[in-house]
């Protein structure tokens, strides 16, 4: 809050500064994220010595994209100043409306995925009218949606079943010239991001989660804005959907619903602030990997399984540290 | 051994051993888990003893389906040559089993059966153990009684399948079910739920219950004091049998059919025997699914054969019972 | 220089929250009684109210940190009480004598992590929602580590009486303790030098540094007090099922905030009490066994919970519009 | 004719009745300023123009034909513009992107066009360069500027709208000098292009300077409309506040030469080796150009900033300097400058506001309040600052800006601080509660308190303070006493120096 005195800042050359500002919309968040990261998969590469085989490469891969996609939604509300604590209902609620639409065949699963997002489109903007709308307070509001999405989900699929096509869930364990297509997805997810990114809703997103007042004198359709985060973030519930139904080829009705708490630390750990308009997806998709990870080391360190849980615990309780630190330093230089 | 994973794509077709294998558990929320995996590793030491099995890789956390299908993969990039898991899910493990099974890992579910045909399910008959209960109760109050059921969560297989049974056997006996609510398995919630249920229900003649939640509901009945007018199906689990006991002087009966963490052991025993390459007998399994018996049934008659036994153990203690190794080889030719 | 003489200029005065919700909770009651005849009879509503006792002591804990302020919240509170009770019932294993060792060992268990919360909060800048989200993990480990899957010992009787027993016009000993609890949080919050503070904090983080006030100190007792009293309630939960389970109290977590929020505790900090949010917890608690007693289906009850959350939340606890 | 015509407006808030029948008439090419003490109504009336206050009645008129303002876009559609007096930039985003926000340029499927932007912002914001020291930092998050600099962030936003009518809302109050010079100048061109500014400030030398009319509202009300070429500074403060006794005695000095206040060496981020010393009954002045370190010495010494050297003393003790708590027990008092911000609990009742720093002092153990005595306490004040309260239980927020500020002046009589430190504690209140705020400063001086006082009026610095001492980026380079002083040499002294450094 303190000022630089005037004339210390030392000019810098439009261009270069321009160069910077380009550079801002693919940068990863915290360096500290991208650091655990790295540490991370050292760590695991050295305890588990098949880590680069086909299958150990393609499986874990497979395994980080649902928390991956449900993340980035999550980090699209977090930076427009909400949170969403429905995301997994959703999850779940997509995932069995698309099951039952493929109900095993190919053919229909154009129509089932396109539903599927439907699904996810139509809980955000639920989210959005009721949080915007009635004006709720997102934490509750969302809290109290999830109870309705989890409830049709099980309306709509009453108890375990479905299948989907063995081309989908096969598919999604190949892999492209050596390439994991899970891989390809998050590649997929993160480049969706960088687009939505340069797209002018998101700089309103920011703008809204920033300081809501300014942005509303400023011009920014702000209500508008708080509900397309909240559909954004639905679509990205449900492509998280998809990926577990390729990872699980059939519809379960609790499937989704643990994922929520969990994105919400992805996000954290990912560098984005909870208060909005501060942060980025990418840094959520590596905090998502990070958490996967994380739960593998302790596995292949063999920590005696009754320690495992707090040992993963303490070590998720440090990277949200570790990943505050920026701000830290930050807060402190202000 | 199964570290080094050279054996771990012949896992199934017999062979030498010694074999690696893993077990992995979705929830540890309840000691009926916890006593399961204790029982497997008692049942994998002996093995060990007798150098048939070298490794037991556990993974067993509170976690959700996507986290066991992660625990699953774990197990396979250990190269296990086994895999015991109780399953989160009847159905969305399907494809991850796959994975288990394509590498040649020998795979079976204990606890909750699984759709997926190359995993062989090691379970009791849960149709059957409520049955059991359901029968029991239903003579008890006679037909045109009047009870209520709480379940565990609806949308869960095996409260299904369980409620799928009691249901007939209820319809049949001309039993009046006025309402099913959900416990969740869960004895604080199964006593919350069955106290709103007293008050609405003034004159009820039995409860039917599911297990996890018996002690909870004996509990409420007992506030409301209606112990004497209400029938409870409760369960085989100490603090149930000892609220039991202490009631039993005042003509309180009830039934407990054993639900049995020891059937994950009966599983150890049958993995041994596919890892070293034995078939199933063909008249023992049903589809992908072996039926272990329901080891006995506590009730008034037999209550003083069991209690003694168990009276010392933990409230949470499950009333167990499984398969010796011989009489697990008799499912095999 | 002459202003507008605001007592006869005063806003007219919204329905205050506490009123607000209480009414809902008899609205609640008379249509209890309506689809289910007996729903309001004295038993039930005792019996409903020894329920609420349990979130409404979590929720004491709970509004505290709500008020703390700076995005205060604490999803630990169910664990935290889960893990009590485990401690409790394995110390005092069913014997009065052991029951104040036992509450003093689980409560300051309690606090210790309490304190985790708060200095992870206050001093590594963890924002409370997911520090208290990992602290879950690490009681749930905890959990495992000191029961290695197996809980032990049996609720002291003299618990279970308190809890289940009746004392005076047969209502249970646990209203009473809880009207107790209520009444000295209530006197904290607004007649003590602490209270005030925490109301300053909340209300203002930077004003709160710059009078002089221990910012970081006040904000950690709100987290410690908060474990503590989460840690009370998984004792009397025990009271109430005598047995104690690896997953006790966990579903708590997020009705604990419900109940505060639907007591008109703004969730931004700075404004809020205690009377709303134990009445919030009775309006909860109602609202679950209106839903329990009623002819549908599973899937149909938690569709009605949520869209009946939507409604009850929706009558307080709005934020304000951005065009005034 | 006129360019705008707003008539009959009334806005109430709760119990407040901020403007009732206000009315406002400009043709286009003036600069028509709009005055009137603190919670007159002006910026209310001003929300009301731009949209962002629903008014409950009003009829405006743009160009003849009536208009109907909905939301900030209506307004937009109509060519207002305005600098909102709590500024409207959006701190996480960076120059350009806030001097665009809401109407980025974009290309096909919406998608952001940077260039375009950087073309917009370039237009408007080179303009200021020399008020960013040379360089426009368009890439700079603006939370990572000055308030001067976020500010004209603020100006060059509205102006990149192509207003014809716009709205200046203490647009000034934290601009430099050379900021200010380089803003009227755009407002002359904005004028000379048939622009119509509507300009709000305390300032009355600026109103002078700048404004061909002025529109005086009090209470809500329009009192109403002089030509400026023909009126005196008197005449218009008369309009606004009606007579005024200007309390000579509050400037009168009882400083007796007894030293109690020794600053030594102090060195933090953005202090250099700051020393000076102050008598007991003494107020001591901080002058030079804001934002040189005044507000950071005063937050140094109430032990808010992190100090890397120097010390202290009172009468001859060193005083702690490690937390504002332990500085506020050692009896040092601060008023910050940011009263919104860093001075009052907005949502909280002003008997808590008024209690907060003292109350441990009435507690029975430190801990347990008694209802009465804090009543008691509070009421002492708001009688002896005569404060203009509905109730204590009325939230601050309540109150208008003088009587807030009045608020947080008297939390800390109530703890009978030994250091008083004041930062600009007159900003942006009117000149009635102006003068009550001086009286306070002096007697508080002559109850033996040591009171370090910044101020961005020159003016005022000089007759409160005995001494003044001028600082530049973070250091003490020179010091006046009452003899030599005139409002001359005190900008000379801040400019010289200025002057040394870009030798
Ligand atoms: N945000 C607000 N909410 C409700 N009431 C308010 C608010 N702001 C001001 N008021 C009320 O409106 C009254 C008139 O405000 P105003 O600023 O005109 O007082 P004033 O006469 O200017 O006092 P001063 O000269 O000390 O500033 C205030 O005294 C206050 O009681
Ligand atoms: N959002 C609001 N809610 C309640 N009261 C308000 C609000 N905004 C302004 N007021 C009150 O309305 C009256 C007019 O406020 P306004 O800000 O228009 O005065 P002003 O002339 O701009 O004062 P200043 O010179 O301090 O800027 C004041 O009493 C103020 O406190
Ligand atoms: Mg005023
Ligand atoms: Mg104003």
């Amino acid at each position: 809050m303190n000022p630089a005195p005037p004339g210390t800042r030392e000019p810098a050359p439009a261009t270069l500064a321009h160069w910077w500002g380009r550079l801002r919309d693919i940068q990863v968040s915290g360096t500290a994220t991208v650091a655990m990261l790295v540490v991370v998969i050292a760590v695991n590469v050295a305890l588990q010595p098949n880590f680069f085989d086909q299958y150990a490469l393609t499986s874990n891969f497979a395994t980080f994209v649902p928390l991956v996609a449900i993340a980035v939604g999550q980090t699209i509300v977090v930076l427009s100043g909400g949170i969403d604590l429905s995301l997994g209902a959703q999850v779940t609620l997509a995932s069995v409306v698309t099951v039952q639409l493929t109900d095993g065949e190919l053919g229909n699963l154009p129509l089932a995925l396109t539903a599927g997002l439907g699904v996810g489109v139509a809980c955000g903007l639920f989210n959005g009218l009721v949080v915007v709308v009635a004006r709720l307070q997102p934490i509750v509001a969302t809290f109290a949606t999830s109870f309705v999405f989890s409830g049709l989900a099980l309306v709509v699929l009453p108890r375990p079943g479905g299948t989907m096509p063995s081309e989908f869930t096969s598919g999604y364990r190949d892999s492209v010239l050596g390439v994991p297509v899970a891989l390809l997805a998050i590649l997929a997810i993160a480049a969706g991001w960088l687009l939505l990114r340069r797209h002018r809703v998101t700089r309103h997103i920011y703008a809204v989660g920033g300081n809501a007042e300014a942005a509303f004198a400023s011009l920014v359709p702000v209500a508008r804005t708080r509900i397309t985060a909240y559909v954004i973030a639905g679509m990205f519930a449900s492509v998280s959907a998809f990926a577990i139904l390729a990872n699980t080829g059939a519809g379960d009705p609790f499937i989704g619903n643990e994922l929520t708490l969990t994105s919400v630390a992805a996000v954290v750990i990912g560098g984005t602030a909870l208060r909005g308009g501060r942060g980025g997806a990418i840094g959520s998709i590596l905090g998502a990997i990070i958490l996967a990870l994380v739960s593998n080391i302790v596995f292949f360190a063999d920590v005696p399984s009754t320690y495992r849980q707090l040992a993963n615990g303490l070590v998720v309780i440090l990277a949200l540290a570790l990943a505050g630190i920026p701000a830290l330093q930050k807060r402190r230089s202000a | 051994g199964g570290d080094d994973g050279s054996n771990g794509g012949n896992g199934g077709s017999g062979g030498d051993g010694p074999f690696t294998i893993g077990l992995s558990n979705g929830f540890v929320g309840s000691e009926w888990r916890t006593q399961m995996v204790d029982g497997v590793t008692e049942a994998f030491e002996e093995y060990q003893d007798e150098g048939v099995l070298d490794q037991l890789v556990v993974e067993s956390a509170d976690t959700d389906v996507n986290g066991q299908i992660q625990q699953i993969r774990n197990l396979i990039n250990r190269d296990v040559d086994a895999i015991i898991v109780n399953p989160n899910s009847e159905t969305a493990l399907d494809a991850v089993f796959q994975e288990a099974t394509d590498r040649g890992i020998v795979v079976v579910a204990v606890d909750q059966a699984v759709t997926s045909p190359g995993v062989t399910n090691v379970v009791i008959d849960q149709a059957e153990w409520a049955r059991i209960s359901a029968e029991w109760l239903a003579d008890q109050v006679g037909s045109d009684g009047r009870i209520v059921v709480v379940n565990g969560i609806s949308g869960h297989p095996a409260n299904e399948m369980r409620w799928g049974a009691a249901e007939e056997v209820f319809e049949q006996a001309g039993v009046e079910v006025l309402t099913v609510a959900d416990g969740g398995w869960d004895q604080a919630t199964g006593q919350q739920v069955m106290s709103n249920l007293l008050a609405t229900y003034p004159d009820l003649d039995g409860v039917w219950t599911q297990d996890g939640m018996a002690e909870g509901i004996f509990r409420a009945v007992q506030a409301a004091d209606k112990l004497d007018e209400i029938v409870i199906s409760g369960e085989a689990r100490v603090g149930y049998m000892r609220l039991w006991n202490d009631a039993r002087d005042n003509g309180f009966s009830s039934i407990g059919v054993v639900n049995p963490p020891g059937g994950a052991v009966s599983a150890v025993h049958m993995v041994v025997n596919l890892l070293q390459g034995n078939e199933f007998a063909a008249d023992r399994v049903d589809g992908n699914t072996v039926h272990v018996p329901i080891p006995f049934t506590v009730d008034t008659n037999n209550f003083d054969e069991y209690w003694p036994d168990v009276e010392n153990e933990t409230d949470a203690y499950v009333l167990d019972g499984s398969l010796t190794k011989d009489e697990a080889a008799e499912y095999f030719d | 220089m002459n202003t507008p003489v605001i007592s006869s200029l005063r806003p007219p005065k919204v329905l205050s929250p506490v009123v607000l919700a209480a009414g809902l909770a008899i609205a609640l009651l008379i249509v209890g009684e309506i689809v289910s005849p007996g729903f309001a009879g004295h038993g039930q509503i005792v019996n409903m109210l020894r329920v609420s006792a349990f979130l409404g002591i979590i929720a004491i804990g709970q509004t505290i940190v709500i008020i703390s302020g700076g995005e205060g919240i604490d999803l630990s509170v169910g664990k935290v009480a889960t893990f009590a009770a485990i401690i409790g019932s394995r110390v005092m294993d069913g014997d009065n004598t052991k029951l104040l060792p036992a509450l003093t060992l689980a409560l300051t268990v309690a606090a210790a992590i309490g304190l985790c919360n708060g200095l992870g909060i206050t001093y590594l800048r963890i924002p409370p929602f997911v520090m208290t989200l990992g602290m879950i993990g690490v009681v749930q480990g905890l959990i495992l580590a000191y029961t290695s899957g197996q809980a032990h010992g049996r609720a002291a009787p003299f618990l279970t009486s308190l809890v289940n027993g009746k004392v005076i016009f047969d209502l249970p000993g646990l209203l009473f303790l809880w009207l107790l609890l209520a009444v000295a949080v209530t006197w904290m919050l607004r007649r003590t030098t602490y209270g005030w503070q925490l109301f300053a904090v909340g209300a203002n983080r930077v004003s709160a540094r710059l009078s002089g006030i221990p910012v970081r100190r006040t904000v950690i007792l709100a987290y410690v007090l908060s474990s503590v009293f989460a840690g009370l309630a998984g004792i009397l939960l025990l009271g109430y099922t005598e047995s104690v389970f690896l997953d006790l109290a966990d579903q708590y977590m997020l009705p604990s905030i419900a109940a505060a929020v639907i007591g008109g505790t703004l969730l931004a900090g700075g404004i809020g009490g205690y009377a709303g949010t134990a009445i919030g917890a009775v309006v909860l608690t109602v609202l679950q066994s209106l839903l329990i007693t009623l002819e549908i289906s599973a899937a149909g009850r938690t569709v009605i919970n949520g869209l009946v959350l939507i409604v009850l939340l929706s009558l307080y606890g709005r934020q304000r519009r951005l065009r005034t | 004719m006129a360019l705008l015509e707003m008539n009959g407006v009334r806005k109430r808030f709760g119990g407040v009745l901020a403007l009732d029948d206000a009315s406002l008439s400009a043709a286009g090419g003036e600069v028509h300023a709009l005055l009137g003490p603190n919670g007159s109504g002006k910026s209310t009336l001003n929300k009301t123009l731009t949209g962002v206050v629903v008014p409950d009645r009003a009829s405006i008129t743009i160009d003849g034909s009536p208009v109907a303002i909905h939301g900030p876009r209506d307004a937009h559609a109509h060519g207002v513009a305005a600098v909102y007096q709590q500024l409207s930039v959006v701190d996480d985003l960076t120059v350009t992107q806030n001097v665009v926000l809401g109407l980025e340029p974009t290309r096909r499927l919406g998608l952001l066009d940077r260039r375009a932007a950087r073309t917009v912002a370039a237009e408007v914001l080179t303009r200021f360069s020399p008020a960013f020291a040379g360089s426009v930092p368009y890439d700079a998050a603006v939370g990572a500027l000055s308030p001067g600099e976020q500010q004209i962030v603020e100006i060059c936003k509205a102006l990149a709208r192509r207003p014809r009518i716009l709205v200046l809302d203490e647009a000034t109050a934290s601009l430099h000098k050379e900021q200010v010079h380089v803003l009227f100048e755009v407002v002359r061109e904005l004028r000379d292009s048939g622009v119509l500014v509507v300009f709000t400030s305390h300032r009355m030398d600026e109103v002078f300077a700048l404004c061909d009319q002025a529109t005086v509202l009090r209470n809500g009300r329009t009192v109403g409309t002089i030509a400026l070429a023909d009126a005196t500074e008197d005449q218009l403060v008369h309009m606004m506040v009606g007579d005024v006794e200007r309390r000579e005695e509050a400037r009168r000095s009882h400083a007796s030469d007894r030293t109690v206040l020794q600053v030594r060496g102090l060195t933090t981020q953005r202090l250099r080796d700051v020393s000076f010393s102050v008598a007991q009954g003494e107020v001591l002045g901080l002058g030079g150009l804001q934002g040189q370190g005044q507000s950071d010495l005063l937050l140094a010494m109430f032990g808010a900033a992190k100090i890397h050297a120097g010390e202290v003393l009172y009468d001859g003790v060193p005083l702690p300097l490690t937390s504002p708590v332990k500085a506020a027990r050692a009896g040092v008092a601060l008023v910050p400058g940011d009263r919104g911000r860093q001075g009052m609990f907005a949502v909280r009742p002003i008997q808590e506001n008024l209690s907060i720093a003292s109350m441990h002092r009435r507690a029975t153990a430190r801990l347990a309040l008694s209802q009465r005595a804090e009543r008691r306490a509070a009421r002492g004040i708001v009688e002896r600052l005569n404060i203009v309260i509905g109730g204590l239980a009325d939230r601050i927020s309540t109150l208008s800006g003088g009587n807030q500020q009045k608020v947080v002046i008297g939390k800390w009589l109530l703890n009978e601080p030994r250091v008083v430190l004041l930062d600009d504690p007159t900003k942006g209140i009117d000149i009635t509660a102006k003068e009550e705020v001086y009286a306070i400063i002096r007697e508080l001086a002559d109850s033996g308190a040591a009171v370090v006082f910044n101020s961005s009026d020159n003016r005022e610095l000089l007759e409160m303070s005995d001494r003044v001492l001028v600082l530049f980026e973070g250091g003490v380079v020179d010091e006046l006493t009452d003899a030599q002083v005139t409002e001359e040499d005190l900008v000379a002294s801040a400019l010289r120096l200025e002057a040394g450094e870009t030798l």
